[in-house]
């Protein structure tokens, strides 16, 4: 019986996992529309590398 | 167990093999002589007492500047059952070292032993499968020696500008391929 | 065909009009062929970026709807490899035979009740023989480029199609077995009057149970996931097709979602009442003494609604191994198959008549409105379940 | 068990037999998460014996940590495991504090549980979403990433990076958090625990094709664990359970509530890939429990200055130490030493939980399928860039 068990168990789980993705149509999605939308850099961000010239000694 | 009774077992068992100890400092540590590490190593792990079944680390460290200049292997071992910490040093010649391996031991110790003999040079005898792990098959040298110098070229290649290359880009001509240009920037502030 | 062939002039000699009806129901059927996998592959796209709670392509075309043409277009304009030490001749015929083989059987699919190529009288004989081209392509494709995680992904497909075919054609034996004709067409004029009189429903735990079988072994003929492992691309690269490029890459894409579409149509035919509507009354639109016939749009829904479970599977399961996916095949599907063989025969012979066995008027019916209720509670539980889940994160 | 320490691959080309054949997996393999080359004799879809090559990703942390002074070698620690940045600047900063004996406050101590703990569920996420998709379900492993997008953004608040952080100082942390951190702290777990975690087991670990696939496979007995030294979730999956979180407390570890997570070898022999997998996916669940304690004293804490500690001049006297710390992948070991003439370490190694982990790959890989060691090198999680360093 535990083939039954087994076969019951492949195709419940696969019903489970399903009922997940199904769900997940609907959800809203995350996506960033990225030119259209940009996120705000919070302030510490180091997202954009810079140098000023007047300061940098040259030093690497 | 604390550190000096661990020593003190070892020293019972294996006597003068035990170099020198030190009770001081963050993590003590016994030194033992290169010959007689397999054996201390397999008794460490076997003995019920000590039970060292784990080697967390297995570094390998250069001294050149000390008196003598030595090599030196550190094994930083570990016991599941009791849970203390013991560090094994073994001083080694710098020039051709070499000792017996434990990996009969300590299985782990194959990988670390192979990376010690990458990048230090030290023949672990009796190692299963001693090739370079890190560098290329071909590398030439060890590079964790504190005598080592980049070399110029590797496979032909030229690794850094050399003078013969900085003279010819002085001369205006365009050295390297496409975007990987080598000339010395240093080239526009002499002219 | 036989439309086609009526339509010409008799003037015409008869070779010309079998020749031109041929040719004109070719063009229509590569056309059609040719077409429905860039729809396949926009639906897929999107569907995967819904269930992962991103939004699929967006760029070309409004919400993206012409990425596919846009990607076929590529795929056709690049330089086609060959790799080094690749048997030329078979590396190029290889996609081609994939490629015939999923499209020989469109000429049997009975998409209306006249909209049908040819009806063979073993029709679905002949789907089954005709599927099975496209694995001499996978072997030739593996073989030919010289490439070991090619052979290992040839030889897993030949192993896997061999395998499913077993089940796949026992299950098809119960419906035959209810109809007692292996035509198509006989076939779907055998579940008239509605969706209890569809195979699905008939001799209630029987019937499903076969259909599912019958999924399952297409799904792994067709490739995939979960039975996707001769070109699991996290262990053999893309399997045999890893060293195609440009347009033989396309012929292999185009192949697959083709075949998912046979499967798919083959199964509704079999078991969802082929051309039939659910309801005799949404069977055609009466406009006074003619009518427009719905039944090839109602074929095509059910088809798409199973390539769109196909998809959906395919963005929810993981893969199976070679030795499981073995052992789903012989010995889960074809016990339960071989059990529906005899029970189903059985019961055929104790009540020849299969419409007027009495389990399908009193559990038919029922078990389709739960399962239509259950359908549509789905849809609105996941609306609810999304709108409850929003609320509770703004929170 | 010490006998065969190259798992059968002691060969030579002319030993071959006729029906073997040597199958090349990577560098450039889709799963061999980054660019491990594993050298596998196959007889058709058996595995005879693997040999793993690694180094491709050789940055020569230890030669450049050399030339660096102490607070210099931080931002390279954050390449080695890039998964997991936080964890390895953490044990490298906790390691010279011992050796320099410095104490950092309570409110450094838990920010950097908070900063840890994060990192933790962040690099599982990644690990355990990987291996399903190694084993074929894609879905899980961006449902996941979206999760680990959160904890980034959360990081990249806090201090400005969202890969290499560069966040934890030798006496401190390079940021203190942003006001209201807390509240999208809370705003994260409250997600993760209702939503992303169920989620994942059901749809992932749940799933009986992913327990067959995993289940029964690589099965690592505890002593041939502990020889091969795996830590961390490797090793617990095997049995011991061996936290150091636990065993030996750092930062204050010892006053928080979570358990140690081992593997119970459900659906098979204990320690096996599932197990493995099964632990990663667990502890995610424990971190939130950390977090949410921690998140909950930080709320009470007083601000502090996080650079207090800071020394102006990190130069300790001469000493060594070998210091270990409980990071994501396992136990990670600096072993430093300090010569006490210069502000350079004088050699720093090593000791990387995937390395020990890829050493016992060929032990494991033995006799198993082409399709198993996908799922075997998904079950070590190992990061490539740490291997190779």
């Amino acid at each position: 019986m535990s083939w039954l068990g087994d076969v019951w168990e492949g195709f419940s789980t696969v019903l489970v996992g399903m009922n997940i993705t199904w769900r997940h149509l609907f959800v809203k999605k995350v996506t960033l529309h990225y030119p259209e939308e940009k996120w705000q850099l919070p302030p510490r961000s180091r997202m954009r590398l810079f140098m000023k010239y007047e300061d940098c000694i040259g030093c690497g | 167990m604390d550190a000096a009774a661990i020593h003190a077992r070892l020293k019972d068992r294996f006597g003068d093999k035990l170099v020198a100890f030190q009770a001081e400092g963050l993590q003590p540590w016994a030194v033992v002589a290169p010959d007689a590490i397999a054996e201390v190593a397999a008794f460490a792990k076997s003995d019920p007492a000590l039970a060292f079944d784990n080697l967390m680390c297995l570094s390998a460290v250069d001294y050149p500047k000390e008196d003598p200049p030595r090599m030196e292997i550190v094994y930083h071992l570990f016991s599941y059952e009791h849970r203390h910490t013991f560090v094994l040093k073994v001083h080694l010649p710098r020039e051709a070292a070499h000792l017996p391996t434990v990996e009969r031991t300590w299985p782990v110790a194959n990988w670390h032993e192979r990376e010690a003999f990458d990048l230090f040079g030290i023949v672990f005898d009796g190692h299963s499968d001693l090739r370079r792990i890190l560098l290329p098959d071909d590398w030439i040298g060890h590079p964790l020696r504190k005598d080592w110098v980049d070399p110029d070229f590797y496979n032909g290649m030229h690794v850094k500008p050399t003078e013969q290359m900085a003279e010819r880009a002085m001369a205006g001509e365009k050295i390297g391929v496409g975007p990987f240009d080598v000339t010395p920037p240093n080239r526009h502030v002499e002219e | 065909m036989d439309l086609v062939f009526k339509l010409l002039p008799e003037a015409v000699p008869y070779w010309l009009r079998v020749g031109l009806a041929g040719a004109v129901c070719a063009v229509v059927l590569i056309t059609l062929m040719a077409l429905g996998p860039i729809a396949y592959v926009y639906v897929e796209t999107k569907l995967a970026g819904f269930m992962q709670d991103r939004i699929g392509p967006k760029r070309v075309g409004p919400h993206g709807l012409l990425q596919t043409v846009a990607d076929a277009l590529k795929l056709m304009f690049k330089e086609a490899i060959y790799p080094a030490g690749a048997d030329k001749m078979l590396f190029i015929l290889a996609p081609c035979l994939v490629v015939i083989g999923a499209f020989l059987s469109f000429v049997v699919l009975p998409f209306g009740s006249h909209l049908q190529t040819v009806d063979l009288n073993v029709g679905l004989f002949y789907v089954i023989a005709v599927s099975s081209i496209s694995t001499v392509g996978l072997i030739m494709a593996g073989w030919a480029s010289n490439n070991k995680y090619a052979l290992f992904g040839a030889m897993r497909s030949a192993a896997q199609i061999v395998s499913y075919e077993i089940p796949a054609v026992m299950v098809v034996l119960t419906v035959v077995t209810l109809v007692g004709s292996l035509s198509l067409q006989d076939i779907v004029r055998g579940q008239q009057g509605g969706l209890p009189h569809w195979f699905l429903f008939r001799y209630f735990p029987l019937m499903p149970v076969a259909f599912l079988i019958f999924f399952t072994a297409g799904l792994a003929e067709c490739n995939r996931t979960p039975f996707d492992i001769p070109e699991a691309e996290s262990e053999l690269v893309a399997g045999f097709h890893t060293e195609y490029s440009g347009f033989f890459f396309a012929m292999f894409f185009l192949a697959e979602y083709t075949e998912m579409f046979v499967v798919s149509v083959v199964a509704s035919v079999l078991f969802l009442g082929g051309w039939w509507a659910p309801v005799p009354v949404l069977q055609e639109i009466p406009l006074g003494d003619i009518s427009i016939g719905l039944g090839p749009l109602w074929l095509v829904a059910k088809a798409w609604f199973l390539v769109f479970v196909m998809m959906w599977l395919r963005w929810t399961l993981p893969r199976l191994r070679v030795d499981q996916l073995m052992y789903v095949a012989w010995k889960v599907l074809l016990p339960i198959a071989m059990v529906l063989v005899v029970a189903v025969g059985g019961l055929v012979l104790w009540r020849p008549t299969a419409n007027g066995f009495p389990w399908d008027r009193w559990v038919g019916w029922p078990l389709t409105s739960v399962l239509f209720a259950y359908l549509a509670y789905m849809i609105v539980a996941a609306q609810r379940w999304s709108r409850r889940r929003a609320r509770e994160m703004a929170a | 068990m010490a006998t065969d320490l190259q798992g059968g691959y002691g060969w030579r080309v002319d030993e071959l037999d006729t029906d073997e054949m040597i199958l090349n997996m990577g560098p450039q393999h889709p799963s061999t998460h980054g660019v491990l080359r594993i050298e596998l004799r196959t007889d058709g879809e058996i595995v005879r014996a693997a040999r793993p090559h690694i180094g491709y990703l050789h940055r020569c942390f230890e030669k450049h940590a050399e030339s660096v002074d102490y607070p210099g070698v931080i931002p390279y620690t954050d390449r080695m495991d890039y998964v997991a940045s936080m964890g390895n600047s953490l044990g490298y900063a906790l390691a010279v504090e011992k050796l320099m004996g410095i104490e950092v406050s309570p409110y450094v101590q838990t920010i950097r549980v908070i900063m840890a703990e994060l990192q933790r569920i962040a690099s599982h996420c990644i690990a355990v979403g990987t291996y399903g998709m190694d084993i074929g379900a894609f879905t899980p492993f961006l449902h996941l990433l979206r999760d680990r997008e959160k904890i980034l953004d959360l990081f990249e608040w806090t201090c400005g990076a969202r890969l290499l952080y560069n966040y934890n100082w030798v006496g401190g942390v390079s940021h203190d958090v942003p006001e209201g951190f807390v509240k999208a702290c809370r705003q994260f777990l409250r997600e993760f625990d209702a939503i992303t975690y169920p989620e994942m087991i059901d749809l992932l670990i749940k799933n009986k094709i992913f327990i067959k696939r995993t289940a029964a496979i690589g099965v690592c007995s505890p002593e041939l664990a502990v020889s091969y030294d795996l830590t961390g979730p490797n090793l617990r999956g095997s049995g011991p359970p061996r936290d150091l979180r636990r065993d030996e407390p750092y930062l204050g570890y010892e006053n928080y509530e979570f358990d140690v997570v081992v593997g119970e070898g459900k659906f098979g022999p204990r320690g096996s890939c599932f197990d493995r997998n099964w632990v990663r996916a667990l502890e995610m669940k424990e971190s939130a429990k950390i977090l949410h304690q921690a998140v909950d004293r930080l709320e009470k804490m007083e601000r502090a200055d996080v650079h207090e500690k800071v020394p102006k001049r990190v130069k300790p006297a001469k000493g060594e130490i070998y210091g270990r710390s409980e990071a994501p992948r396992g136990q990670l070991g600096y072993y430093i030493v300090a010569d006490g003439t210069g502000v350079n370490p004088y050699r720093v190694k090593v000791k990387s939980p995937c390395f020990t982990a890829m050493s016992i790959f060929h032990v494991l890989a033995k006799g198993m399928m082409i399709a198993d060691i996908i799922a075997l090198i998904g079950s070590l999680d190992v990061v490539l860039g740490e291997i190779d360093r």
